[in-house]
Protein backbone atom coordinates (compact mmCIF):
# COMPACT_ATOMS: atom_id res chain seq x y z
CA UNK A 1 0.00 0.00 0.00
CA UNK A 2 2.73 2.32 0.86
CA UNK A 3 4.38 1.31 -2.65
CA UNK A 4 3.13 3.99 -4.67
CA UNK A 5 3.82 7.16 -2.40
CA UNK A 6 7.62 6.10 -1.95
CA UNK A 7 7.65 5.32 -5.22
CA UNK A 8 6.72 9.04 -6.11
CA UNK A 9 8.75 10.18 -3.51
CA UNK A 10 11.85 8.45 -5.38
CA UNK A 11 10.72 9.30 -8.04
CA UNK A 12 10.42 13.17 -7.55
CA UNK A 13 13.06 13.60 -5.66
CA UNK A 14 15.72 10.82 -6.94
CA UNK A 15 16.69 7.37 -4.86
CA UNK A 16 17.34 7.96 -1.61
CA UNK A 17 20.74 7.63 -0.07
CA UNK A 18 20.80 4.28 0.86
CA UNK A 19 22.50 4.29 4.99
CA UNK A 20 25.07 1.55 5.82
CA UNK A 21 26.65 0.75 9.00
CA UNK A 22 30.37 -1.07 9.58
CA UNK A 23 29.78 -3.05 12.67
CA UNK A 24 32.69 -5.56 14.26
CA UNK A 25 35.09 -5.26 17.46
CA UNK A 26 38.12 -3.34 17.26
CA UNK A 27 40.78 -3.58 14.84
CA UNK A 28 38.95 -5.87 12.37
CA UNK A 29 39.45 -3.34 9.66
CA UNK A 30 36.55 -1.46 9.70
CA UNK A 31 37.86 2.00 8.89
CA UNK A 32 40.88 0.51 6.93
CA UNK A 33 37.13 -1.13 4.49
CA UNK A 34 35.50 2.57 4.52
CA UNK A 35 38.19 4.06 2.97
CA UNK A 36 39.87 1.73 0.78
CA UNK A 37 35.90 1.67 -0.44
CA UNK A 38 35.71 5.62 -0.51
CA UNK A 39 39.15 6.54 -1.96
CA UNK A 40 40.56 2.66 -3.30
CA UNK A 41 43.49 3.26 -0.86
CA UNK A 42 45.16 1.97 2.26
CA UNK A 43 45.22 4.30 5.06
CA UNK A 44 46.77 4.69 8.25
CA UNK A 45 44.30 4.26 10.93
CA UNK A 46 44.12 4.78 14.54
CA UNK A 47 41.64 3.15 16.74
CA UNK A 48 38.03 4.74 16.30
CA UNK A 49 36.58 6.73 19.26
CA UNK A 50 34.16 8.09 17.38
CA UNK A 51 32.77 7.53 14.18
CA UNK A 52 33.54 8.34 10.57
CA UNK A 53 31.24 9.11 7.90
CA UNK A 54 31.67 8.91 4.52
CA UNK A 55 29.68 9.60 1.20
CA UNK A 56 30.68 6.17 -0.92
CA UNK A 57 29.30 6.11 -4.71
CA UNK A 58 29.04 2.37 -6.26
CA UNK A 59 27.47 1.75 -9.15
CA UNK A 60 25.37 4.82 -9.57
CA UNK A 61 24.15 3.84 -5.61
CA UNK A 62 24.58 6.58 -3.25
CA UNK A 63 25.93 5.07 0.00
CA UNK A 64 25.81 6.89 3.13
CA UNK A 65 28.77 4.66 5.41
CA UNK A 66 29.15 4.75 8.88
CA UNK A 67 31.82 3.69 10.35
CA UNK A 68 31.46 2.83 14.22
CA UNK A 69 34.28 2.44 16.64
CA UNK A 70 34.13 -0.89 18.15
CA UNK A 71 35.74 -0.79 21.44
CA UNK A 72 34.18 -2.14 24.17
CA UNK A 73 32.78 0.42 25.96
CA UNK A 74 31.69 2.48 23.65
CA UNK A 75 30.30 -0.94 21.79
CA UNK A 76 26.63 0.09 24.20
CA UNK A 77 26.10 2.90 21.77
CA UNK A 78 26.25 1.02 18.21
CA UNK A 79 22.44 0.84 18.78
CA UNK A 80 21.75 4.93 18.55
CA UNK A 81 22.63 4.24 15.34
CA UNK A 82 20.46 1.87 13.90
CA UNK A 83 17.56 3.21 12.93
CA UNK A 84 16.44 3.89 9.08
CA UNK A 85 19.55 1.49 8.52
CA UNK A 86 19.38 -0.54 5.14
CA UNK A 87 22.66 -2.65 5.40
CA UNK A 88 25.16 -3.94 8.11
CA UNK A 89 28.50 -4.55 7.19
CA UNK A 90 29.82 -7.21 9.65
CA UNK A 91 33.48 -7.07 9.73
CA UNK A 92 35.59 -10.02 11.79
CA UNK A 93 39.27 -10.28 11.99
CA UNK A 94 39.29 -13.61 10.78
CA UNK A 95 42.78 -14.33 12.61
CA UNK A 96 41.33 -13.05 15.81
CA UNK A 97 40.31 -16.64 16.90
CA UNK A 98 39.95 -15.53 20.89
CA UNK A 99 37.20 -13.36 20.26
CA UNK A 100 35.35 -14.64 17.73
CA UNK A 101 32.48 -16.03 20.40
CA UNK A 102 32.63 -12.20 21.68
CA UNK A 103 32.15 -11.25 17.93
CA UNK A 104 29.44 -13.50 17.60
CA UNK A 105 27.52 -12.44 20.75
CA UNK A 106 27.51 -8.55 19.25
CA UNK A 107 26.13 -10.00 15.97
CA UNK A 108 23.29 -11.78 17.68
CA UNK A 109 22.58 -8.62 20.08
CA UNK A 110 22.62 -6.89 16.71
CA UNK A 111 20.19 -8.85 14.72
CA UNK A 112 17.55 -8.53 17.59
CA UNK A 113 17.22 -4.83 17.41
CA UNK A 114 13.93 -4.71 15.70
CA UNK A 115 15.50 -1.22 13.73
CA UNK A 116 17.42 -3.84 12.12
CA UNK A 117 14.91 -5.99 11.34
CA UNK A 118 14.74 -5.21 7.15
CA UNK A 119 18.94 -4.65 6.91
CA UNK A 120 20.92 -6.63 4.84
CA UNK A 121 24.02 -8.24 6.48
CA UNK A 122 27.08 -8.73 4.87
CA UNK A 123 29.91 -10.09 6.67
CA UNK A 124 33.74 -9.61 5.43
CA UNK A 125 35.60 -12.21 6.87
CA UNK A 126 38.88 -10.24 7.14
CA UNK A 127 42.46 -10.72 6.99
CA UNK A 128 42.23 -13.41 4.88
CA UNK A 129 45.90 -12.57 4.27
CA UNK A 130 47.34 -13.76 7.45
CA UNK A 131 48.27 -17.22 7.93
CA UNK A 132 46.45 -18.25 10.79
CA UNK A 133 43.32 -16.86 9.21
CA UNK A 134 39.86 -18.92 9.92
CA UNK A 135 38.57 -19.86 6.31
CA UNK A 136 35.21 -17.81 5.52
CA UNK A 137 33.62 -21.40 6.14
CA UNK A 138 35.10 -21.31 9.71
CA UNK A 139 34.27 -18.27 10.90
CA UNK A 140 30.62 -18.39 9.33
CA UNK A 141 30.39 -21.29 11.90
CA UNK A 142 32.08 -19.62 14.53
CA UNK A 143 29.22 -16.41 14.35
CA UNK A 144 26.43 -19.26 13.90
CA UNK A 145 25.54 -17.46 10.93
CA UNK A 146 23.47 -20.75 8.96
CA UNK A 147 20.85 -20.08 12.36
CA UNK A 148 19.88 -16.70 10.90
CA UNK A 149 15.99 -16.58 10.13
CA UNK A 150 14.26 -13.91 7.85
CA UNK A 151 17.08 -12.75 7.40
CA UNK A 152 19.21 -11.96 3.61
CA UNK A 153 22.94 -12.69 4.20
CA UNK A 154 26.02 -13.67 2.90
CA UNK A 155 29.78 -13.91 4.04
CA UNK A 156 32.68 -12.79 1.87
CA UNK A 157 36.63 -13.13 2.64
CA UNK A 158 38.46 -10.67 2.55
CA UNK A 159 41.98 -8.42 2.82
CA UNK A 160 41.21 -4.76 3.38
CA UNK A 161 44.89 -4.51 3.20
CA UNK A 162 45.70 -5.97 -0.08
CA UNK A 163 42.51 -5.03 -1.33
CA UNK A 164 40.87 -8.40 -2.30
CA UNK A 165 37.56 -9.69 -1.78
CA UNK A 166 35.54 -6.02 -1.30
CA UNK A 167 34.59 -5.44 -4.14
CA UNK A 168 32.68 -9.18 -4.60
CA UNK A 169 31.13 -8.42 -1.59
CA UNK A 170 29.87 -5.20 -2.05
CA UNK A 171 28.35 -6.29 -6.07
CA UNK A 172 26.45 -9.04 -3.99
CA UNK A 173 25.10 -5.88 -1.33
CA UNK A 174 24.36 -3.41 -4.36
CA UNK A 175 22.02 -6.41 -5.97
CA UNK A 176 20.43 -7.21 -2.75
CA UNK A 177 19.47 -3.95 -1.80
CA UNK A 178 18.11 -3.51 -5.57
CA UNK A 179 16.31 -6.67 -5.93
CA UNK A 180 14.46 -5.55 -2.35
CA UNK A 181 12.41 -3.06 -3.77
CA UNK B 1 32.94 1.78 37.42
CA UNK B 2 34.76 4.77 37.55
CA UNK B 3 37.49 3.02 39.19
CA UNK B 4 37.66 -0.20 37.97
CA UNK B 5 38.03 1.26 34.50
CA UNK B 6 40.01 4.31 34.27
CA UNK B 7 41.37 3.46 30.88
CA UNK B 8 37.70 3.02 29.01
CA UNK B 9 36.70 5.70 31.20
CA UNK B 10 39.25 7.72 28.84
CA UNK B 11 37.76 6.43 26.20
CA UNK B 12 33.91 7.43 27.07
CA UNK B 13 35.14 10.68 27.88
CA UNK B 14 36.30 10.86 24.26
CA UNK B 15 33.58 9.51 22.54
CA UNK B 16 31.37 12.15 24.48
CA UNK B 17 33.20 15.12 23.52
CA UNK B 18 33.55 13.60 19.80
CA UNK B 19 29.70 13.19 19.87
CA UNK B 20 28.78 16.58 21.89
CA UNK B 21 30.93 18.53 18.91
CA UNK B 22 28.78 16.80 16.28
CA UNK B 23 25.85 17.56 18.26
CA UNK B 24 26.54 21.12 19.10
CA UNK B 25 27.48 21.94 15.35
CA UNK B 26 24.23 20.25 13.89
CA UNK B 27 25.38 17.14 12.37
CA UNK B 28 22.99 14.08 12.57
CA UNK B 29 21.45 15.90 15.60
CA UNK B 30 18.87 12.97 15.88
CA UNK B 31 21.49 10.47 16.44
CA UNK B 32 24.09 12.32 17.89
CA UNK B 33 21.19 12.87 20.80
CA UNK B 34 20.06 9.24 21.12
CA UNK B 35 23.91 8.72 21.98
CA UNK B 36 24.13 11.47 24.66
CA UNK B 37 20.93 11.03 26.22
CA UNK B 38 22.28 7.07 26.57
CA UNK B 39 25.52 7.89 27.55
CA UNK B 40 24.47 10.53 30.14
CA UNK B 41 21.51 8.24 31.36
CA UNK B 42 19.00 10.64 30.91
CA UNK B 43 15.72 9.96 32.46
CA UNK B 44 13.16 8.17 30.10
CA UNK B 45 10.94 11.80 30.20
CA UNK B 46 13.95 14.05 29.90
CA UNK B 47 14.83 11.63 27.14
CA UNK B 48 11.64 11.49 25.45
CA UNK B 49 11.70 15.35 25.24
CA UNK B 50 14.89 15.71 23.72
CA UNK B 51 14.01 13.49 21.12
CA UNK B 52 10.57 15.10 20.06
CA UNK B 53 12.65 18.74 20.21
CA UNK B 54 14.59 16.51 17.64
CA UNK B 55 11.90 15.33 15.16
CA UNK B 56 10.64 19.28 15.28
CA UNK B 57 13.67 20.20 14.31
CA UNK B 58 13.64 17.94 10.91
CA UNK B 59 9.67 18.80 10.17
CA UNK B 60 9.35 22.20 11.58
CA UNK B 61 6.31 22.26 9.31
CA UNK B 62 4.28 20.08 12.37
CA UNK B 63 4.98 22.31 14.97
CA UNK C 1 40.54 12.86 39.99
CA UNK C 2 37.64 10.26 39.23
CA UNK C 3 39.32 7.87 41.62
CA UNK C 4 39.96 10.58 44.12
CA UNK C 5 36.44 12.50 44.52
CA UNK C 6 34.11 9.63 43.83
CA UNK C 7 31.09 11.98 45.42
CA UNK C 8 32.07 14.92 43.54
CA UNK C 9 31.81 12.94 40.33
CA UNK C 10 28.79 11.85 40.77
CA UNK C 11 27.55 15.81 41.17
CA UNK C 12 29.67 16.85 38.01
CA UNK C 13 27.54 14.41 36.00
CA UNK C 14 24.25 15.68 37.54
CA UNK C 15 25.33 18.56 37.03
CA UNK C 16 26.70 17.52 32.77
CA UNK C 17 23.11 16.25 32.83
CA UNK C 18 21.22 19.35 33.45
CA UNK C 19 23.57 21.23 31.77
CA UNK C 20 22.83 19.79 28.75
CA UNK C 21 19.40 18.92 28.84
CA UNK C 22 18.46 22.56 29.12
CA UNK C 23 20.96 22.91 25.53
CA UNK C 24 19.28 20.68 23.64
CA UNK C 25 15.92 21.95 24.89
CA UNK C 26 17.27 25.11 23.08
CA UNK C 27 17.84 27.76 26.44
CA UNK C 28 20.41 29.77 26.69
CA UNK C 29 22.35 27.79 24.41
CA UNK C 30 25.29 29.90 24.45
CA UNK C 31 25.98 29.86 28.14
CA UNK C 32 24.95 26.47 28.19
CA UNK C 33 27.88 25.79 25.30
CA UNK C 34 30.66 27.53 27.45
CA UNK C 35 29.60 25.10 30.17
CA UNK C 36 29.87 22.06 28.03
CA UNK C 37 33.26 22.71 26.10
CA UNK C 38 34.53 23.76 29.54
CA UNK C 39 33.71 20.71 31.95
CA UNK C 40 34.34 18.19 28.87
CA UNK C 41 37.52 19.99 28.06
CA UNK C 42 36.73 20.67 24.44
CA UNK C 43 40.22 21.80 22.58
CA UNK C 44 40.52 25.59 22.24
CA UNK C 45 40.14 25.12 18.44
CA UNK C 46 36.60 23.38 18.81
CA UNK C 47 35.42 25.45 21.71
CA UNK C 48 36.23 28.02 19.42
CA UNK C 49 33.84 26.52 16.63
CA UNK C 50 30.90 25.74 18.84
CA UNK C 51 31.11 29.07 20.19
CA UNK C 52 31.15 30.76 16.64
CA UNK C 53 28.33 28.36 15.78
CA UNK C 54 26.27 29.60 19.16
CA UNK C 55 26.70 33.15 17.89
CA UNK C 56 25.22 32.72 14.57
CA UNK C 57 22.05 31.09 15.77
CA UNK C 58 21.15 33.79 17.92
CA UNK C 59 21.99 36.44 14.43
CA UNK C 60 21.22 34.65 11.77
CA UNK C 61 21.26 37.54 9.55
CA UNK C 62 25.15 37.75 9.81
CA UNK C 63 25.32 34.42 8.69
CA UNK D 1 29.18 57.49 22.40
CA UNK D 2 26.97 54.60 22.35
CA UNK D 3 24.61 55.87 24.13
CA UNK D 4 22.42 57.33 21.67
CA UNK D 5 21.75 53.81 20.14
CA UNK D 6 21.70 52.29 23.45
CA UNK D 7 18.91 54.39 24.28
CA UNK D 8 16.84 54.35 21.16
CA UNK D 9 17.29 50.68 21.46
CA UNK D 10 15.89 50.87 24.91
CA UNK D 11 13.52 53.39 23.78
CA UNK D 12 12.45 51.02 20.93
CA UNK D 13 12.41 47.56 23.02
CA UNK D 14 11.22 48.65 26.22
CA UNK D 15 14.33 48.39 29.06
CA UNK D 16 16.67 45.64 28.44
CA UNK D 17 15.87 43.03 31.22
CA UNK D 18 18.97 43.14 33.86
CA UNK D 19 21.07 39.92 34.28
CA UNK D 20 21.38 38.98 38.05
CA UNK D 21 23.85 36.38 39.51
CA UNK D 22 23.67 35.17 42.62
CA UNK D 23 26.75 33.39 44.11
CA UNK D 24 28.36 32.16 47.49
CA UNK D 25 29.28 28.71 48.70
CA UNK D 26 27.13 25.68 49.39
CA UNK D 27 24.21 26.25 51.40
CA UNK D 28 24.68 29.79 51.81
CA UNK D 29 20.90 30.07 51.18
CA UNK D 30 21.20 31.50 47.54
CA UNK D 31 17.90 29.30 46.65
CA UNK D 32 15.81 30.22 49.39
CA UNK D 33 16.67 34.03 48.27
CA UNK D 34 16.20 33.49 44.93
CA UNK D 35 12.16 32.26 45.54
CA UNK D 36 11.89 34.68 48.40
CA UNK D 37 12.49 37.22 45.80
CA UNK D 38 10.16 35.87 43.38
CA UNK D 39 7.50 34.47 45.19
CA UNK D 40 7.96 36.19 49.02
CA UNK D 41 8.13 32.70 50.56
CA UNK D 42 10.35 30.58 52.24
CA UNK D 43 10.39 27.15 50.12
CA UNK D 44 12.03 23.77 50.65
CA UNK D 45 15.53 23.44 49.23
CA UNK D 46 17.81 20.92 48.17
CA UNK D 47 21.11 21.50 47.37
CA UNK D 48 21.16 23.08 43.57
CA UNK D 49 23.43 20.66 41.29
CA UNK D 50 23.04 23.30 38.24
CA UNK D 51 21.08 26.75 38.31
CA UNK D 52 17.70 28.00 39.02
CA UNK D 53 16.60 30.89 36.80
CA UNK D 54 13.88 33.18 37.56
CA UNK D 55 12.12 36.65 36.45
CA UNK D 56 12.12 38.55 39.05
CA UNK D 57 9.87 42.30 38.96
CA UNK D 58 11.30 44.64 41.25
CA UNK D 59 9.92 47.93 41.03
CA UNK D 60 9.07 47.86 37.54
CA UNK D 61 12.81 46.54 36.63
CA UNK D 62 12.51 43.06 35.34
CA UNK D 63 15.56 40.61 36.54
CA UNK D 64 16.66 37.60 35.16
CA UNK D 65 18.25 35.98 38.15
CA UNK D 66 20.29 33.50 38.17
CA UNK D 67 21.16 31.40 40.95
CA UNK D 68 24.16 28.77 40.41
CA UNK D 69 24.96 25.91 42.81
CA UNK D 70 28.00 26.24 45.18
CA UNK D 71 29.57 23.14 45.50
CA UNK D 72 33.30 22.67 45.18
CA UNK D 73 32.88 20.78 42.30
CA UNK D 74 30.83 22.64 40.05
CA UNK D 75 32.33 25.95 41.53
CA UNK D 76 34.45 26.24 38.19
CA UNK D 77 31.90 26.66 36.24
CA UNK D 78 30.52 29.85 37.53
CA UNK D 79 32.59 31.97 35.33
CA UNK D 80 30.69 30.55 31.96
CA UNK D 81 27.62 32.64 33.58
CA UNK D 82 29.24 36.20 33.77
CA UNK D 83 28.88 37.37 30.11
CA UNK D 84 26.28 40.07 30.28
CA UNK D 85 25.66 40.25 34.11
CA UNK D 86 24.95 43.91 36.00
CA UNK D 87 24.95 42.48 39.39
CA UNK D 88 26.38 39.73 41.51
CA UNK D 89 24.02 38.81 44.58
CA UNK D 90 27.28 37.35 46.72
CA UNK D 91 25.58 35.13 49.67
CA UNK D 92 27.69 34.61 52.67
CA UNK D 93 26.52 32.01 55.67
CA UNK D 94 27.54 34.45 58.65
CA UNK D 95 27.41 30.81 61.33
CA UNK D 96 30.24 29.49 58.74
CA UNK D 97 33.17 30.92 60.31
CA UNK D 98 35.43 27.85 59.15
CA UNK D 99 34.98 28.76 55.69
CA UNK D 100 34.84 32.61 55.48
CA UNK D 101 38.64 32.49 54.16
CA UNK D 102 37.09 29.75 51.04
CA UNK D 103 34.06 32.40 50.61
CA UNK D 104 36.77 35.31 50.27
CA UNK D 105 38.72 33.79 47.72
CA UNK D 106 35.95 32.76 45.31
CA UNK D 107 34.79 36.36 45.83
CA UNK D 108 38.27 37.79 44.90
CA UNK D 109 38.81 35.18 42.26
CA UNK D 110 34.96 36.22 40.94
CA UNK D 111 35.99 40.07 41.04
CA UNK D 112 39.06 39.87 39.00
CA UNK D 113 36.94 38.56 35.99
CA UNK D 114 37.29 41.21 33.34
CA UNK D 115 33.32 40.16 32.11
CA UNK D 116 32.41 41.54 35.65
CA UNK D 117 34.57 44.71 35.55
CA UNK D 118 31.19 47.06 35.37
CA UNK D 119 28.75 44.32 37.59
CA UNK D 120 27.79 46.03 40.75
CA UNK D 121 28.03 43.93 44.16
CA UNK D 122 25.67 43.31 46.72
CA UNK D 123 26.74 41.20 49.76
CA UNK D 124 24.13 39.50 51.44
CA UNK D 125 25.62 38.43 55.29
CA UNK D 126 23.15 35.73 55.46
CA UNK D 127 21.78 33.92 58.67
CA UNK D 128 21.58 36.25 60.73
CA UNK D 129 18.99 34.75 63.33
CA UNK D 130 21.83 32.35 64.09
CA UNK D 131 23.70 32.85 67.33
CA UNK D 132 26.95 31.95 66.14
CA UNK D 133 26.65 34.53 63.29
CA UNK D 134 29.11 37.21 62.56
CA UNK D 135 27.92 40.69 62.65
CA UNK D 136 27.64 42.27 58.97
CA UNK D 137 31.26 44.37 59.67
CA UNK D 138 32.94 41.26 60.78
CA UNK D 139 31.89 39.88 57.37
CA UNK D 140 33.02 42.52 55.27
CA UNK D 141 36.10 42.17 57.33
CA UNK D 142 36.61 38.46 56.81
CA UNK D 143 35.85 39.32 52.77
CA UNK D 144 38.72 41.90 52.91
CA UNK D 145 35.87 44.33 51.14
CA UNK D 146 37.03 47.60 52.00
CA UNK D 147 39.97 46.48 49.74
CA UNK D 148 37.92 46.73 46.89
CA UNK D 149 38.53 49.27 43.81
CA UNK D 150 36.82 50.23 41.30
CA UNK D 151 33.62 48.73 42.64
CA UNK D 152 30.46 49.61 43.33
CA UNK D 153 29.15 47.77 46.09
CA UNK D 154 27.20 47.42 49.63
CA UNK D 155 26.76 44.78 52.24
CA UNK D 156 23.58 43.98 53.61
CA UNK D 157 22.55 41.98 57.18
CA UNK D 158 19.56 39.21 55.87
CA UNK D 159 17.83 36.20 57.55
CA UNK D 160 16.53 34.89 54.22
CA UNK D 161 13.68 32.03 56.42
CA UNK D 162 12.65 35.21 58.23
CA UNK D 163 12.60 37.84 55.25
CA UNK D 164 14.65 40.63 57.02
CA UNK D 165 17.30 42.67 55.29
CA UNK D 166 16.51 41.41 51.40
CA UNK D 167 14.20 44.26 50.64
CA UNK D 168 16.84 46.82 51.80
CA UNK D 169 19.23 45.31 49.56
CA UNK D 170 17.40 45.14 46.57
CA UNK D 171 16.17 48.41 46.73
CA UNK D 172 19.48 49.62 47.13
CA UNK D 173 20.50 47.58 44.21
CA UNK D 174 17.96 48.79 41.95
CA UNK D 175 19.30 52.39 43.03
CA UNK D 176 22.43 51.85 42.01
CA UNK D 177 21.52 50.14 38.66
CA UNK D 178 18.79 53.22 37.84
CA UNK D 179 22.34 55.40 38.50
CA UNK D 180 24.23 53.77 36.87
CA UNK D 181 22.85 55.01 33.42
N1 LIG E 1 46.91 -8.03 7.76
C1 LIG E 1 45.80 -7.30 7.68
N2 LIG E 1 45.67 -6.21 8.47
C2 LIG E 1 44.54 -5.48 8.36
C3 LIG E 1 43.51 -5.78 7.45
N3 LIG E 1 42.51 -4.87 7.58
C4 LIG E 1 42.92 -4.01 8.54
N4 LIG E 1 44.13 -4.36 9.01
C5 LIG E 1 44.92 -3.68 10.05
O1 LIG E 1 44.28 -3.86 11.29
C6 LIG E 1 44.49 -2.72 12.12
C7 LIG E 1 43.13 -2.16 12.60
O2 LIG E 1 42.40 -1.70 11.49
P1 LIG E 1 41.25 -0.57 11.64
O3 LIG E 1 40.65 -0.40 10.29
O4 LIG E 1 41.79 0.64 12.31
O5 LIG E 1 40.27 -1.34 12.64
P2 LIG E 1 38.83 -0.87 13.14
O6 LIG E 1 37.91 -2.04 12.94
O7 LIG E 1 38.44 0.40 12.50
O8 LIG E 1 39.06 -0.67 14.73
P3 LIG E 1 38.30 0.34 15.74
O9 LIG E 1 38.29 1.68 15.11
O10 LIG E 1 39.10 0.30 17.02
O11 LIG E 1 36.92 -0.24 15.95
C8 LIG E 1 45.25 -1.72 11.28
O12 LIG E 1 46.61 -1.84 11.59
C9 LIG E 1 45.00 -2.19 9.86
O13 LIG E 1 46.03 -1.84 8.96
C10 LIG E 1 43.70 -6.95 6.63
O14 LIG E 1 42.86 -7.31 5.81
N5 LIG E 1 44.85 -7.66 6.79
N1 LIG F 1 18.76 29.78 59.89
C1 LIG F 1 18.77 30.12 58.59
N2 LIG F 1 18.81 29.15 57.65
C2 LIG F 1 18.80 29.54 56.34
C3 LIG F 1 18.80 30.90 55.96
N3 LIG F 1 18.82 30.94 54.59
C4 LIG F 1 18.83 29.67 54.15
N4 LIG F 1 18.83 28.82 55.21
C5 LIG F 1 18.86 27.36 55.16
O1 LIG F 1 20.11 26.92 54.68
C6 LIG F 1 19.99 25.73 53.93
C7 LIG F 1 20.61 25.90 52.57
O2 LIG F 1 19.89 26.87 51.84
P1 LIG F 1 19.88 26.91 50.23
O3 LIG F 1 19.10 28.11 49.83
O4 LIG F 1 19.47 25.60 49.66
O5 LIG F 1 21.43 27.09 49.96
P2 LIG F 1 22.18 27.35 48.55
O6 LIG F 1 23.09 28.52 48.76
O7 LIG F 1 21.19 27.45 47.47
O8 LIG F 1 23.08 26.02 48.42
P3 LIG F 1 23.59 25.28 47.06
O9 LIG F 1 22.39 25.13 46.19
O10 LIG F 1 24.15 23.97 47.49
O11 LIG F 1 24.66 26.14 46.46
C8 LIG F 1 18.49 25.43 53.89
O12 LIG F 1 18.18 24.51 54.89
C9 LIG F 1 17.87 26.77 54.18
O13 LIG F 1 16.59 26.68 54.76
C10 LIG F 1 18.77 31.89 57.00
O14 LIG F 1 18.76 33.09 56.74
N5 LIG F 1 18.77 31.44 58.28
MG1 LIG G 1 38.09 2.27 13.21
MG1 LIG H 1 20.81 26.30 45.81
Amino acid sequence: MGGFFSNLFSGLFGTREMRILILGLDGAGKTTILYRLQVGEVVTTIPTIGFNVETVTYKNLKFQVWDLGGQTSIRPYWRCYYSNTDAVIYVVDSSDRDRMGISKSELVAMLEEEELRKAILVVFANKQDMDQALTPAEVATALGLSALKDRKWQIFKTSATKGTGLDEGMEWLVDALKSRQ
Amino acid sequence: SYNSEPLSEATEMEYLRKVLFEYMMGRETKTMAKVLTSMLKFSPDQAQKVLEKEDGKMMPWLR
